[in-house]
């Protein structure tokens, strides 16, 4: 069926399940162009096997996920990245042995096939938008430090630089702040809120300051389902989802 | 092939082939328990679970020089008592090769695989220099010997049945003690969680030591019991190692389930294929075909879709 | 370097050392005469390589080798060595792994300067060592029975080659059982290979048998359920079987569980002798039948003083198999032909092997002689086993000519 | 020159090591051993290509290969296969019933050279399957495996069954491939006699100089992109695959590249030992291969050459005087080097040299030498 969008990402019917547990069951899901879009919800909701779906980690057992109206489902991990569309994980997942700046380096989206990467050079380019991306995170100090010695607020910071050097048209976050000192938490609000210009935003979160402060848009997601989406006064207010987190 | 054949004939010859095939099972099945055990349940590459099954065989007929030495009159009666003393030397060595060696290592499989087999290496010269290095068998008892003729033309093999019957007796053993027991529910619990279980107050650290130790204790039970089908010499264990990993690994390492279809159809396979064609060539059909099945469904055939 | 048990300090003199010897007090002749090429060769003694597996799987078979070898030499040590120098020995560990035995028998020959070498005992190893021997003009006694296609000028060939253990066998069991349909089984490596390729020609061509099955296992297999109902479904008058190494024991131990036993069934095999009867157990081959050209059991003075010296040597419970017989013969082979050549140079000592007419009045199993082809002209019995791990030998041959290019078998 | 230094070399430390090793086997062994030694070392150093090449493979890559032992010998049996149909003339097979074929194929009544035989009548048909074959088949593998994310243990697993089922084949089709004894009786390469002294110095030296370009074009890939690549699909499979990388070609590559390797160091084992047997497909001199490589160190290509050398040197050594213990300190070795010494003998290089010598100090950086033990239990699929 041809059912283009305008949308950046377009989840229509999808479900996975494990030996017959859905995980996450018949989702419809839309994302704008440069929306920044926040997925909270109680533990199991569903919500990092969601960006696992998206990002080709998963395999999804029915529906389709289209990002800008190109099939997801179907395609390899690496081609979705190559798409445009970036991950940073629960925890930290950057490369603790090598230095900030490999760090980046590796990611930088050229030479990444087998030849291309054994005739990569640290050209000027490659340099100016390394040091560019690491000022945008904070990091220009630190870009000869080994990745493994940064405080795990600084780590969440390179994963997402990591991200960032490919320019993705899609980024998701899970749970960028955990275990965060306040004061980085603020830094990483502002530097979601500059990061998303330009892009579609996708993150998942519990802390609802935090949430409250960079959303655009929140979905609620319960059981693999989805329980409310709007802004966030809409769904603070919603019966269903005050249920869900207070009630019982 | 079958032409000149009366049917009786040939249903003789089925009925043997078809023990032939149940009989490489329980065979299989009893080598590949205790390192699904391991392998399945700590991820611990055992490449020496081979020499702990040695062991097993060399404490038989360590017991039967023992017996016919002194007590030739409870021959008969020994080889029982020897299987329980194969368990229990064994289960001790896996138990201090655990606290001296594999604790260690818990969160690098691939070098266990490495540490054991060093460890193998240094079983065989022990082996070696304790028993010598010429193959040796136990004196068996007179009730393992020959065979059992329910028809003039069926011979069915007392040491088969005898092997089938423990295989049959451990696998319920290790499904009680894994899935009935309090203890299985802590193995288990450890498996799947260790840093809960910790916290919730399981002692993981002593949990792993029985384990290990209870997986090569059943490998001292197979070297005993595979003593009534062939012998003993420093390097038996390396024989068996290969085919115990594939059966293990074919029917998915987590699963109990798993590791007996694997070794049901790959033994039927295999005799099968020997009963028809040259048996080198059986033997390279029926691992050529696993590795092929290995690569379309790697996770092995008993493997649920976890969620991760 | 050397690898002697404290056992050998309190040998005796070995009335079968007496009986064996040919010229007990030669006059000692001058270092330079006999020796023209450099060897390890001092005026009181000469220095000879053992070669054999000492670790690895087939140091299993290859101790009864090397204790045999030293046996003869410590004997022959007794009597005044050769040429009036008493032998020493280098020995090295073949590891069971070809290559190493390669190194080693280089390493022999090159740097030990050994006059002789003892050893190998697999086909494998001796095509490995091969070259080596032929390059650097080494000189290799090997003890093993085995499938013959080879005669090198470095090589004397101390066990029978296929034809001459293979066919009076056959011819035997043709006769004396009326065997007619048989099957085959073996190893699937070359030596099992090569001998069945000679007996099914002899069943086919010249005893008008019929060979019913052919089946080869790989090495160390120990599954022999189903090949054993095959066997049942063929009936064969005789089953002829060269398994070796572990899988033999399962062989038999499986052969009689499965209830043939030799009640019912004819089997003849090529690849058990009283070692291996250890491993499998005499109660599981009791009536079963072995071809060999010596057993333990048998009964002349020759024999009774060896299998006396070797257990006082190695202990009462050793035993003696065909081979280790074999490699017994070699030091005293290599002693009659030096002492024939007057040298230990290679070259003398294989022209006085070829040309010299030399024979053994006194070996174990009966006398032998050696052949122009660098083999040993030996007789071929038929040992029925016992329960108690001895044969009692129910057939011999007269002594046949070794022939390792057999015409009309390849 | 900067590329050659910092690309080829390794920068300083690299470079000296690089030079000290080429000094070792290039100029210090030959003056001090004789032919015989020389001989051995140049077979020694045949299995440090498997060593190496498990370096690129597991030390960096995290992929444990059991089966390199299977393209060492494709290798060797490549150049054996040639060997062997040079020394098999008719004239010097003429007693056979049918000359001109190598003589164990006419005592399984082969009377036709097979197929895959008659390109190994050409040399250098011969070198380019040594280059392709073995890697070509290490492509097949890895594709297959790599693809599915087979991984890790798994991974290990099937490349030890592998080897079982080659070594299997190759002793059960003795016909086409000289069974369990293996091709043997090799004796000349183009009319030259391989068993003569200064062939035999003339293969030390073509064995000794592939194997240095061998450690320099590695040198190359590791420390270009692909060599960081690599070291983080060890560690982080899944954020590399994130990075948008396929990682399942970059461990095709290396596979193939490591089966190449090995299969180098067979070709040269032939020729300088003089046969090939199955002896070296199977299952235990392929855990050897990695042992040599995890005393060298894993991740240092020229620790792998020591730890060869060492390991082999000591065989030798141990086997002539106390054979019973050989075992023993082999297996000791393997437990120790794995609990006490993960980094092998260049970790102890690096903690120790730069006190020895205080000019290494400057350039010690940790970043050269990861850290080798990592968390190896999110490898692969399963």
């Amino acid at each position: 069926m041809d059912t283009n969008t305008n949308f950046t990402l377009a989840i229509e019917d999808l479900t996975v399940s494990f030996d017959g547990f859905k995980a996450v069951d018949a989702l419809n899901f839309y994302l704008d162009k440069n929306e920044l879009h926040v997925v909270i919800g109680p533990n199991g909701a569903g919500k990092t096997t969601v960006l696992d779906l998206i990002c080709g980690k998963t395999k999804s057992t029915e529906g389709s996920i289209k990002f800008l109206n190109k099939e997801l489902t179907k395609m390899a991990e690496h081609e979705i990245v190559r798409a445009g569309v970036g991950r940073k994980f629960q925890t930290p997942s950057i490369y603790e042995n090598l230095s900030v700046l490999e760090n980046l380096e590796i990611s930088y989206p050229y030479g990444r096939g087998v030849y291309g990467s054994l005739t990569f050079k640290r050209n000027k380019t490659v340099l100016d938008k390394i040091h560019e991306i690491a000022k945008q995170i904070m990091l220009d100090d630190a870009l000869d430090t080994e990745a493994g010695l940064l405080s795990h607020g600084q780590k969440q910071w390179l994963e997402i630089g990591m991200l960032l050097i490919q320019d993705p048209q899609l980024l998701m976050l899970d749970e960028p702040v955990a275990g965060m000192s306040v004061k980085e938490r603020e830094q990483t609000a502002e530097l979601l809120n500059k990061i998303s210009e330009g892009r579609s935003v996708l993150v998942i979160e519990h802390d609802m300051e935090f949430v409250e402060r960079i959303a655009d848009k929140v979905t609620v997601l319960h059981q693999g389902k989805i329980l409310a989406t709007g802004d966030m006064e809409t769904v603070q207010n919603d019966p269903k989802v005050i249920e869900v987190y207070l009630g019982h | 092939m079958f032409d000149e054949y009366t049917y009786s004939e040939l249903g003789s010859i089925f009925a043997m082939q078809g023990f032939a095939g149940i009989s490489l099972f329980s065979v299989l099945l009893l080598m590949a328990l205790g390192l699904a055990i391991i392998f399945g349940q700590m991820g611990v590459i055992n490449m020496a679970h081979g020499e702990f099954m040695a062991v097993g065989a060399y404490t038989t007929y360590f017991m039967s020089t023992l017996t016919e030495t002194y007590f030739p009159s409870l021959m008969p009666y020994y080889f029982l008592v020897a299987i329980v003393v194969a368990f229990c030397v064994a289960g001790v060595l896996g138990y201090l090769a655990e606290y001296a060696l594999i604790r260690h290592l818990y969160k690098r499989p691939l070098d266990t695989l490495l540490a054991t087999w060093g460890l193998s290496l240094i079983m065989q010269q022990s082996f070696r220099t304790l028993f010598g290095a010429r193959e040796v068998s136990p004196t068996l008892p007179d009730w393992l010997l020959g065979s059992y003729q329910p028809t003039d033309t069926i011979d069915i093999p007392l040491n088969g049945m005898f092997v089938l019957a423990l295989t049959a007796v451990v696998t319920l053993g290790v499904f009680y003690l894994l899935y009935k027991s309090s203890w299985g529910l802590r193995v288990r619990a450890t498996t799947q969680n260790r840093v809960m279980s910790g916290a919730v107050g399981i002692n993981t650290k002593s949990v792993d030591r029985y384990t290990f130790a209870l997986g090569c204790g059943i490998a001292g039970i197979a070297g005993a019991a595979f003593t009534t089908i062939a012998s003993t010499g420093p390097t038996t264990g390396t024989l068996y190692i290969v085919d115990t990993f594939m059966v293990v690994v074919f029917g998915g390492a987590a699963s109990l389930i798993g590791t007996i279809v694997s070794a049901f159809s790959i033994a039927q396979a295999q005799s099968l294929l020997e009963f028809f064609i040259s048996g080198s060539m059986a033997k390279v059909y029926t691992l050529f075909a696993l590795v092929l099945i290995l690569m379309f469904k790697p996770e092995g055939l008993f493997a649920s879709k976890v969620r991760r | 370097m050397k690898y002697f048990r404290t056992k050998i300090k309190g040998l005796m003199a070995l009335p079968a050392a007496i009986l064996l010897s040919t010229s007990c007090f030669a006059a000692t002749p001058s270092t330079a005469d006999i020796n023209t090429t450099g060897l390890a060769i001092t005026d009181d003694t000469v220095t000879v390589g053992i070669l054999h597996s000492l670790t690895g799987t087939m140091a299993i078979s290859e101790t009864g080798a090397q204790e045999a070898e030293k046996l003869a030499i410590s004997q022959i040590n007794e009597m005044g060595g050769i040429l009036g120098r008493k032998i020493e020995i280098v020995q090295e560990d073949g590891a069971s792994d070809w290559p190493t035995f390669a190194e080693k028998s280089r390493k022999l020959l090159v740097r030990d300067k050994v006059a002789a070498v003892f050893g190998a005992w697999t086909s494998a190893s001796r095509k490995a060592v091969l070259p080596v021997f032929e390059k650097e003009n080494g000189l290799l006694y090997y003890p093993t029975f085995y499938e013959g296609l080879e005669q090198s000028k470095n090589v004397i060939y101390t066990g029978q080659e296929a034809t001459q253990q293979i066919l009076d066998g056959l011819n035997w069991v043709a006769k004396e059982k009326k065997a007619k349909t048989f099957y085959l089984i073996g190893s699937d490596y070359i030596w099992p290979r090569t001998s069945m390729k000679i007996a099914r020609k002899h069943i086919e061509n010249v005893l008008g048998g019929k060979v019913v099955g052919e089946e080869y296992k790989p090495l160390g297999d120990t599954q022999f359920g189903s090949v054993i109902n095959k066997i049942r479904l063929k009936k064969p008058d005789v089953i002829y079987a060269a398994v070796v190494g572990g899988s033999n024991v399962a062989w038999f131990k499986q052969l009689k569980a499965a209830g043939i036993t030799a009640k019912k069934q004819t089997l003849l095999t090529i690849s058990v002798t009283e070692d291996e009867v250890l491993g499998i157990g005499g109660e599981n081959l009791e009536g079963f039948y072995s071809i060999m050209k010596y057993f333990q059991s048998q009964d002349n003075e020759n024999n009774k003083a060896f299998v006396k010296a070797f257990k006082e040597m190695w202990g009462e419970d050793s035993v003696i198999g065909d081979v280790t017989q074999a490699a017994y013969l070699g030091p005293w082979l290599w002693k009659a032909a030096v002492e024939k050549a007057g040298s230990f140079d290679v070259d003398k000592v294989v022209k006085a092997s070829e040309e010299g007419e030399i024979e053994l009045k006194t070996a174990p199993e009966g006398y032998v002689k050696l052949h122009p082809n660098h083999h040993l002209w030996s007789v071929a019995r038929v040992g029925e086993w016992k329960k108690d791990g001895q044969a009692t030998v129910v057939y011999e041959s007269g002594l046949i000519e070794p022939n390792p290019f057999p015409e009309g078998y390849q | 020159m900067n590329f050659v230094y910092e690309k080829l070399m390794g920068g300083k430390q690299g470079l000296l090591g690089f030079v000290l090793l080429a000094a070792l086997i290039l100029v210090i062994m030959p003056m001090f051993f004789d032919i015989f030694r020389l001989n051995l070392i140049g077979k020694y150093l045949t299995y440090a290509f498997a060593a190496v090449s498990l370096v690129l493979l597991w030390g960096y890559g995290g992929i444990l290969s059991l089966g390199q032992g299977v393209f060492f010998g494709l290798g060797g049996y490549g150049m054996a296969m040639f060997l062997k149909l040079e020394a098999s003339s008719p004239e010097n097979t003429k007693i056979q019933s049918t000359p001109g074929i190598p003589d164990f194929m006419d005592w399984n009544q082969i009377t036709e050279l097979p197929w895959f035989w008659v390109p190994f009548e050409s040399f250098t048909l011969t070198i380019i399957a040594i280059l392709t074959l073995p890697a070509l088949f290490a492509y097949i593998i890895g594709k297959a495996m790599f693809t599915r994310r087979v991984g890790g243990v798994y991974f290990a697993i099937i490349t030890q069954v592998i080897a079982v089922i080659l070594t299997i084949l190759i002793v059960g089709q003795q016909g086409f491939t000289g069974g369990i004894n293996g091709i043997t009786d090799l004796r000349t390469l183009n009319g030259w006699d391989i068993t003569s002294d200064s062939a035999k110095y003339f293969f030390y030296f073509l064995n000794a100089g592939l194997l240095l370009t061998v450690i320099v074009i590695s040198r190359f890939i590791l420390t270009s992109k692909f060599g960081s690549l690599l070291l983080a699909m060890r560690d982080k499979e899944d954020r590399v695959r994130f990075s948008g990388y396929d990682v399942a070609h970059f461990k095709i590559f290396i596979f193939s590249f490591a089966a190449m390797i090995s299969a180098i160091g067979g070709a040269m084992f032939t020729l300088q030992v003089g046969f090939m047997s199955p002896s070296f497909v199977g299952i235990v001199p392929s855990i050897e291969m990695v042992i040599f490589a995890a005393v060298g160190g894993r991740i240092s290509l020229i620790g792998a050459v020591y730890g060869t050398l060492m390991i082999n040197a000591g065989k030798t050594a141990f086997s002539e005087s106390f054979p019973e213990l050989w075992l023993f300190l082999m297996g000791g070795l393997f437990i120790s080097v794995v609990m006490f010494f993960p980094n092998g003998l260049a970790g102890l290089w690096n903690d120790y040299a730069p006190r020895v010598f205080p000019f290494l100090k400057e350039k010690a950086k940790t970043k050269d030498v990861p850290p080798v033990v990592t968390d190896e239990t999110g490898k692969g699929t399963v």
